[in-house]
């Protein structure tokens, strides 16, 4: 049987949580299923996006927000996602212990360090006035190592991933259980599984090939997580295994937000959408109405559930 | 006071009312003024005039390597309009690439014209020896005396046997005997292959020695001054330079020398 | 065949310039011929704006974000020249250490070398620990990229005067400061000025990519946060805004060494 | 006062490369040093290791991790390589080109300048459009970063030809080649030679920037996987073995500069 | 053969078993053998001798720019071992700044000695006057012909009226009547400032009518092979060039040079 060639592009650099594609790959569910599939690495959904949109990759994984928010700006709806890979947005406020930033309300009056790409999608501000936190009173020091910056007490909390980048600091000094923005009212979908509409119209039964070994890759990595690193090490024998390990085992709590808890891995509730495209359109400049859930997602192709 | 000697039977260089002037930042420096010189084919001219006077410029138009402002160079029958690469020069300045030993400096001259290196080679040691320099065959120009330079850039110009030679100076910065020796291998050669040449020099007595016609040029703007036939016979010997001919001949040009009022009364 | 042309005489200061400028316009028109092109290619293959903006999308975006994107070139800018100033303060100074002291030369150069094969985004970290987040750490970077070409084409140069000009300087009980002043240095001007004219790009280069790493102005930073939002047509007009800065201190850098190397401007022998 | 010293002859290739090895010696020492300072510094002070680990850390990670950097650093060696190589290739055309051609000088080379300030990083994703995931980026990035000095040096050397050599070289007939060959190449070779020296160390970089934007190996990669997992040991294991490489890479460009411009090794006149 | 001449009263410079080797990739080139020379204070003293015997090399061993191999040089009362700053030197090769006009070439000797400025100027006016380019005050070198550069290099070397001057063929690209008259001007300066002169020249004629006494040096390696006390009254006119004397002076050195066997035969 000949192999379609499939090239897909994370969202960042592979970790944890992308596990399932490096068991779907290894123990050759892809293939199963007539695909032949190269994995790349990425560096942020913007350049998924792009990559997918001018078809140097025909599937890419990135933040349903952030196919929101590109559609908006970029004016485009020729891509859809159809597999919500991380439901449960792992932004949070992260602080040392002895910080006393345990509640929202206690960042005020505090430094604040951040990359400059995070500010600018707007969820710093709704989570701010979701809470009813005044950001004014909030010092801003903008640096990609804001990690460092923590650790070292120029500032007293950044806003990151609970997990890894949570785990990463409290490897050196003990933090405050982060606030997750989701838990405070703010949850942008993450990762999803997104395709160009036209690739997608003519491939559609091996993108439900695709999505169903995934979904059985994934059942694997939770019934044998060790086995699921040495997949992992053994396509990215540069990452740190500990590391890894140690995400495969917590970024699972991000697969559901609490209305999909439950429901097939994939399985993306309208709800949590319109809550996405609303927090943009409040937040970040996408013009309401502009941009309807129907435009960047669709259920059509998750595997039948078992 | 333009004195034309009699022309010589077959042209080979023929200089019609030349000018050059070179534009400087300062104003205009006005370098030769209405030129007309015609030299026979296997004639040996000289040039002699005060520092300055513009004999390395003509020189340079003859070449075809400057371009002139106004009037007209042929040499054979074309009209000189860009570089004649039928010559051999010897600058005023030895012109040695430093990054080639003497021998390779002389071979260059081979190289870009294509000829048989081998034969080229033997010709160079040949001339290097001829300028006795054969123990320097291998030496960098840094390691080379003023004397060794310019001797190297004479082989350099010879090498290739051209029909027509143009020397700016070239024994300037040799002793006494070893120019002497230089001189009559030089007309050797130059009778040999029946060659045309145009000699720069500041030395009146060799001019008299070589040429068959000596120009005399006046200062800037530089003209021909005078043109002074001199009838001694060939083959030429050292010897010749104690005849009262000679003599008379360079007390002639001396005293046009004089003329030109180059010379400032003794302090 | 090669063809001979007259030298051309030094002009007077303001008669350069103005040649100079007049000068640029065949670089203009080939520009002009590129943007043509680009804006075809995009209009013919449809090609959507969030993969390359036509040019007129982004002529459009500068004009709209007209204010914003020259208070940030002004950060950038002040950023460069600061920068540059400091590499020029520090690289020429190293390379006449190097010149005059064997020793230094054998033992600074191959860390200067090591210190270039850093890549400055992998270190930021420790420059922000040093420096601060403000405007030090842009400067340092600045510095660090530009200051190289600046100390190697500076040695080149000072390391070509003859043998012959050094003896003369010698023979005149020249100090080492006069030899290096009146001798070394003029010599090397035209080596010097190719390295300052690699050190403009570089030193752009610089400030935008420190701007990257860390920054809440500038350039570089319109650049991320564009990108995050994905406003891609915004990220091209601040990258032409940069290039043109880069570009117009180019030719700064040229007419200065017209205006200081002046005696190169002659003898111009053309082969065809 | 000044001294004087002999003019040291030129010497045999091979007994040459022995002196040239000899004298890394110097450097050697400094390195020394700082590496122990640095120890010092790290251990007195106290500082953390997600600042800046010691030294003994790095080597404990550089050994413990030595069979996986060899085989990135071959990866990135192999970019760099190939992209050096069309570096030169394209940037000594392009330096003739600009040399002979009044109009490709005015037309192309404000485009050139252009091209190098615009970040090659805000461009990735263009770049990775246009020319995919595989080598081939890498190797653009390389040759955009690093063909820049190798045109500007040798722009300057080929233009450096005194008006006298030239016309020795019409005199002959030498045809424009054989003029660029024998005459004008062989002059500017020196500047040329700088011009590759700021190459490598630009190749270097090129290649580590290229790895960062989207590779999944190369010592670039290293750095970034490591950054995300906060391994900074790791990380700065990575950047050493880059900085060996740009060191090495430099100092066979000097070497080779050795053998073939041994002219220019005379004649030293130390000033103190 | 080496017959030392009378020694002169107060020694200026003195030289004494100086060799100079320099060491090239093939071997070695012994350019200077034990060389032995007392130079008075004020003297006018002359070298000749064949292209390459060392000439140059010995005037720049003098100046402390080259060390020597073996011996001593003594400069008053000074061990020459660093570059001697008390001297004007002209160099074989004029070696002139191409960023600086003719004006401020000369200049440069009172700059780098922190002369005041102004009185350095109106002297260095007079003295491009005296070699006539006054015209050319402010031309670049690349604008000067081969003549006018080299008096450029001389006027450099005399600005600073030094207690010692060193001068390579400064004449040597300059024409018999510029010669003479700038033969006359250095006489009547060396005679006005008290100096010491060192002068290398390939005019036999021009060594004589110069100097107080000419070395004569033999060939690789360089050796002093005579020298000869010129014993004509002072101040020297150009019409002496013409007495028995001094016909027997050139005669006497011609005689020695053709001793050396740098002379082929006649071909
Ligand atoms: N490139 C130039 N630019 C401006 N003026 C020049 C240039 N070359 C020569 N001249 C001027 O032209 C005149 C003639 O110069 P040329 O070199 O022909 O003299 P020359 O007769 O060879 O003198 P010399 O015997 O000293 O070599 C001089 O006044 C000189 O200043
Ligand atoms: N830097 C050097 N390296 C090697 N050999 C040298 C160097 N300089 C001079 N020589 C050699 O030393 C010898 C003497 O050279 P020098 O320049 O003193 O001769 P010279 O008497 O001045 O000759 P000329 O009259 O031709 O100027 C020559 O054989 C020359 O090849
Ligand atoms: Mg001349
Ligand atoms: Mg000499």
């Amino acid at each position: 049987q000949e192999l379609t060639p499939v090239t897909v592009r994370l969202a960042f650099l592979a970790g944890g949580i992308d596990a399932p594609f490096f068991v779907a790959l290894g123990k050759g569910y892809f293939e199963e299923e007539g695909l032949d599939v190269e994995i790349i690495d990425g560096d942020g959904s913007t350049g998924t996006i792009q990559a997918v949109g001018n078809g140097s990759v025909q599937l890419g994984n990135a933040g349903l927000g952030a196919l929101v928010q590109a559609s908006a700006a970029a004016d485009f709806d020729n891509i859809t996602a159809v597999f919500g890979l991380v439901q449960k947005d792992p932004s949070a406020i992260i602080a040392l212990e002895g910080s006393g930033i345990t509640e929202p309300k206690d960042i005020e009056g505090k430094r604040f360090a951040t990359e400059a790409g995070n500010l600018s999608d707007g969820m710093i501000t709704a989570f701010a006035e979701v809470n009813g936190i005044d950001m004014d009173t909030v010092e801003i020091i903008i640096t990609d190592s804001y990690q460092q910056a923590l650790l070292r007490g120029d500032a007293d909390f950044i806003n990151g991933w609970a997990n890894p980048d949570g785990d990463h600091v409290a490897a050196f000094s003990p933090i405050e259980e982060p606030i997750l923005f989701a838990d405070h009212g703010v949850n942008l979908l993450g990762s999803s599984v997104i395709v160009r509409k036209d690739w997608l119209a003519e491939h559609e039964e091996l993108v439900r090939g695709y999505l169903r070994a995934l979904t059985k890759a994934h059942a694997d990595v939770q019934a044998d997580p060790q086995e699921a690193l040495e997949y992992f090490m053994q396509a990215r024998p540069d990452a740190d295994a500990e590391a890894i390990a140690q995400e495969i085992e917590v970024m699972e709590k991000y697969r559901h937000t609490a209305s999909t808890e439950g429901k097939p891995f994939g399985y993306v509730d309208l709800a949590d959408l319109e809550l996405t495209i609303s927090l943009l359109e409040t937040y970040a400049d996408v013009e309401p109405g502009e941009i309807t859930p129907d435009e960047v997602y669709t259920d059509a192709y998750l595997p039948a559930a078992e | 006071m333009n004195v034309e000697a009699a022309a010589p039977v077959k042209p080979h260089i023929r200089i019609s009312r030349v000018s050059k002037t070179f534009k400087g930042r300062k104003g205009d420096v006005h370098a030769l003024s209405d030129i007309d010189l015609t030299i026979g084919r296997g004639e040996f001219v000289s040039v002699v005039g005060p520092s300055g006077c513009g004999k390395s410029t003509l020189l340079m138009l003859l070449s075809g390597l400057t371009p002139y402002s106004l009037g007209k160079i042929e040499v054979g029958e074309k009209l000189i309009s860009s570089p004649n690469s039928d010559v051999g020069i010897v600058f005023q300045q030895d012109v040695l690439l430093e990054w080639r030993s003497a021998l390779q400096n002389v071979l260059i001259q081979a190289e870009i014209r294509k000829a048989p290196l081998e034969a080229a080679r033997e010709r160079a040691r040949e001339l290097l020896k001829m300028v006795s320099l054969q123990d320097f065959e291998n030496a960098y120009p840094k390691e080379l005396s003023g004397g060794m330079r310019q001797r190297v850039s004479i082989c350099r110009a010879l090498l290739h046997k051209p029909p027509l030679l143009l020397m700016d100076e070239p024994f300037g910065a040799l002793d006494a005997m070893t120019r002497d020796q230089l001189q009559l291998d030089l007309l050797r050669l130059c009778a040999d292959n029946a060659m045309t040449v145009f000699f720069i020099t500041h030395s009146i007595s060799e001019a008299v020695f070589l040429s068959d016609r000596v120009v005399v040029m006046s200062p800037r703007p530089g003209r021909v001054e005078r043109i002074i036939d001199i009838d001694l016979p060939r083959p030429r010997r050292l010897a010749m330079r104690e005849d009262l001919k000679f003599t008379a001949y360079t007390r002639e040009l001396t005293e046009i020398f004089k003329g030109l009022g180059v010379f400032r009364e003794e302090v | 065949m090669a063809t001979i042309t007259e030298a051309a005489p030094p002009a007077h200061p303001l008669r350069l310039s103005l040649r100079v400028l007049g000068n640029i316009s065949p670089a203009f028109w080939t520009l002009v011929l590129l943007v043509v092109l680009w804006e075809l290619a995009v209009q013919i293959n449809q090609v959507p704006v969030y993969i390359l903006p036509a040019p007129s999308r982004v002529a459009a975006e500068i004009i709209d974000y007209w204010p914003r994107l020259m208070i940030n070139a002004g950060v950038t800018v002040s950023e460069i020249l600061i920068g540059f100033g400091c590499a020029i303060a520090v690289g020429v100074p190293l390379a006449v250490l190097v010149t005059y002291s064997r020793v230094a030369e054998r033992a600074i150069y191959p860390l200067i070398v090591a210190s270039q094969t850093i890549p400055k985004v992998a270190i930021a970290p420790l420059l922000m620990a040093w420096f601060g987040y403000g405007l030090t750490p842009k400067i340092v970077i600045v510095v660090l990229l530009s200051f190289f070409p600046i100390v190697i084409n500076s040695v080149v140069g000072l390391k070509a005067s003859s043998a012959e000009m050094l003896y003369l300087a010698q023979s005149m009980g020249a100090t080492p400061w006069q030899t290096f002043w009146k001798f070394r240095l003029p010599q090397a001007l035209p080596y010097i000025f190719a390295g300052l004219k690699l050190a403009t790009v570089l030193a752009v280069i610089g400030a935008v990519v420190a701007e990257f790493i860390g920054a809440d102005r500038g350039l570089g930073y319109v650049i991320v946060v564009a990108g995050s939002s994905f406003n891609i047509a915004r990220q091209f007009a601040a990258i032409i805004v940069i290039s043109a800065i880069g570009m117009v201190f180019f030719v700064i850098i040229e007419l200065l060494e017209r205006l200081v190397v002046p005696w190169k401007n002659t003898a111009v022998v053309a082969s065809e």
